[in-house]
């Protein structure tokens, strides 16, 4: 069986350290922040300026001062710190964030990222932190399902799509494998109710196993 | 200067000219000077430059602004969004510019054009369509672009709280651009709750210094 | 009479416009705070992290943490706030002071200032904060004595000093006369105990009347 | 991860290489990491290169490194003082480099290297013998000069309290170099007056986040 949004989030927790300092993306990337083991230690990072975000606020504790990058209202951790923009992308871009967890629409074997933009030409364009995001982080994940829902794959030789970020992406998350990308190529790490014989028969891109 | 305290939100932005570039805080609503932009589409400046984050939602606010037909351009990183409808038609049509910025860049170049810095290499964008007729440079070994200050004529911000001085602190996320943008404009005009003597505001805790705040307007409690 | 160092403060205090926000430099410009009228509502800044700075302190107001850039200590005002050298700098390289008052061994005609270093070989060069200041504030005053011990004058053509910023100087006040420099040249705006003419006889920095 | 916390400044700062890059803070004696430099000093790293806006003062702490001839260079702003006579000795000896930077300069270039920056180009120094050798470039009409960022190996730095996570608070103008320092550096060790329990610092006004604080060390009350 192939994974679930949530199997797939469960997964991508379980490879965060304890103790590190996220940021999880828009969308299902923030599925993640479910998944962290009592006491992981593991504290998340909102790029509109805030550390050791909470889960999402419900009823009274909705405060429209206090969201996350997806504007959905959200709860303060002790141990808390709030920053402005500048220091907040500072922070990203600086190098201290030790992992990020972005959404995609396609990802290259060399680690290219591309996850804001399809390129049809009348999208109006809108970036928001990605970039930032993209070429800050430590280490750079990636959650999407391996394939698009016309059938085409998403871990692709070179991305079609306009990119969001060079190289950047460490490891892709998706619901039939777990992949790492490095200078080594791509190998894979897991599957799920599929074999590494037969993602490769549908990927573009030669696999290397674990 | 000792901060203006503005008897209402008209009187802050009075004087903003035709063609002026105007930053305006605010990540959705946290931190948006809701009454300084009602304030704006009332005083009638036109041919406006908006720098921030979102291109408005819904039909009041930033978006109200544009439906005027009063912003030439936009400058931000993420104009679409569910309720961004007057915006979308208004670019659809071709009835509006927009330069995207990716957010930190955006954040940067702002705090760049407050401290007084010509120009900047960073990372971000490398290789991607937002890169694209940048001036690049390899910096210990990674393609870095070149980007610049962004300058406002005037900000209109939303803070937590002022001091008569103009000390600002914030709350919570809602601090997101306005400390930046204060730094980044001529004019800074922010729109507080409320705002208190000197000496009320712990000198360790103050976000914004008054330094940076020219006209400030209470508009009451948070709704 | 040439003014004393005092009255040359009191010259300096009195043109600085009610309400500005000030950054006084190291030396006899210190001397300029004990001028200003009451209610000037001046507000002073050193470079170390601080805005609305209040006079030296005194006894037990002595604190270790609370200093000027002279590391004197000294008081905080109602009103006042910390923030960070990389902020504090920002500040004063973006522009945001109204005034700063600066010691020099030469001012040039063109405004070059030289303050920070006397070309001597065997001098450990040091500049401080004073290069910041040049540039970044909206005026830049000189406090100094028109001649050097050696009698040679501080105004010249141009610097032989090593500078510490071109063409950032605005006005001169020194304990024989007050210049203002601009593209128009060197401009006098009072003298003390003097004439214009003895000055210029002095100088060969051609002089305009006021 | 969450800052480790030290039972001594020995333990603060084990491990710190020959060789090494080290930024420390304060402003004279304010935000000076007193305990934490004699602990370096007991630690015997050697061949370093110490960036500060001093180069020490008298015959204890940074002079003292300096008296043990642990530092082959320094960077800094302003070495030259009436009791900095052991670094005047070494520099006149031809024994340690130096490097003069404008204090702003150093503070902007510190900052970039924790802010992912990779060049900076600023008009400080245009014109005199510190922009000798230096790329220029006119911005505006005003001659500007390109600085690299300043990365350290290690920042020493003074706050005045943490809390169990390494959230930082300073005091008055013991600020100064702190937060940018602790930005800058592969490893952050910061002394403290005291640590207290996690929720006892105001979100609101931590200055220094835990994300940026790897060790931090008690050293009791101030002196």
């Amino acid at each position: 069986m192939s994974l679930s949004k949530d199997e797939m989030a469960a997964v991508v927790a379980r490879d965060i350290p304890r103790g590190a300092y996220v940021n999880l993306g828009i969308g299902q990337p923030t599925l993640i922040a479910d998944h962290f083991e009592p006491g992981s230690g593991v504290v998340l990072h909102t790029e509109n300026g805030m550390l050791n975000m909470g889960r999402a606020a419900q009823g009274p504790e909705i405060d429209p001062d206090l969201t996350n990058a997806g504007k959905v209202p959200v709860t303060e951790l002790p141990g808390s710190s709030y920053f402005h923009h500048a220091d907040s992308f500072a922070m990203m871009r600086g190098g201290h964030l030790d992992v990020c967890v972005l959404g995609a629409f396609q990802v290259s074997a060399g680690g290219d990222l591309a996850n804001w933009h399809t390129g049809a030409p009348d999208a109006i364009p809108a970036v928001g932190g990605a970039m930032d995001l993209a070429i800050g982080a430590k280490q750079v994940f990636v959650m999407m399902t391996l394939f698009a829902k016309d059938g085409s794959p998403k871990l692709v030789p070179e991305c079609t799509y306009p990119l969001t970020g060079m190289g950047c992406v460490d490891r892709v998350y998706t619901d039939l494998a777990t992949f790492a990308l490095g200078a080594d190529g791509v190998r894979v790490l897991e599957t799920f109710g599929t074999t590494v014989d037969d993602i490769s028969a549908r990927l573009d891109v030669p696999l290397r196993r674990a | 200067m000792t901060a203006a305290h503005c008897a209402d939100p008209d009187e802050a932005v009075a004087g903003i000219a035709d063609g002026s570039t105007v930053l305006v805080g605010g990540f959705g609503m946290a931190g948006m000077p809701v009454q300084l932009i009602d304030a704006l589409i009332r005083q009638g400046a036109r041919d406006l430059t908006v720098v921030s984050n979102n291109a408005g939602n819904g039909d009041t606010g930033l978006a109200a602004l544009l439906a005027e037909r009063r912003v030439r351009k936009v400058i931000c990183s993420f104009p679409r969004q569910s309720d961004s409808w007057v915006f979308d038609g208004l670019y659809r049509a071709g009835e509006i510019e927009l330069e995207v910025v990716p957010q930190g860049n955006l954040a940067e170049r702002l705090r760049a054009a407050g401290a007084g810095i010509g120009a900047f290499f960073c990372p971000t964008g490398a290789g991607t369509p937002l890169a694209e007729g940048k001036e690049t440079r390899t910096i210990a070994g990674r393609t870095h672009v070149l980007e610049m200050p962004i300058h406002g004529d005037v900000a209109l911000i939303g803070a937590h709280r002022s001091d008569r001085m103009g000390n600002l602190v914030y709350r919570k996320t809602a601090r997101n651009f306005g400390p930046v943008m204060a730094t980044a404009a001529a004019l800074t005009v922010a729109q507080v709750h409320d705002v208190v003597e000197i000496g009320r505001i712990d000198p360790e805790h103050v976000v914004t210094p008054s330094i940076y705040v020219d006209r400030v307007v209470a508009v009451g409690s948070e709704q």
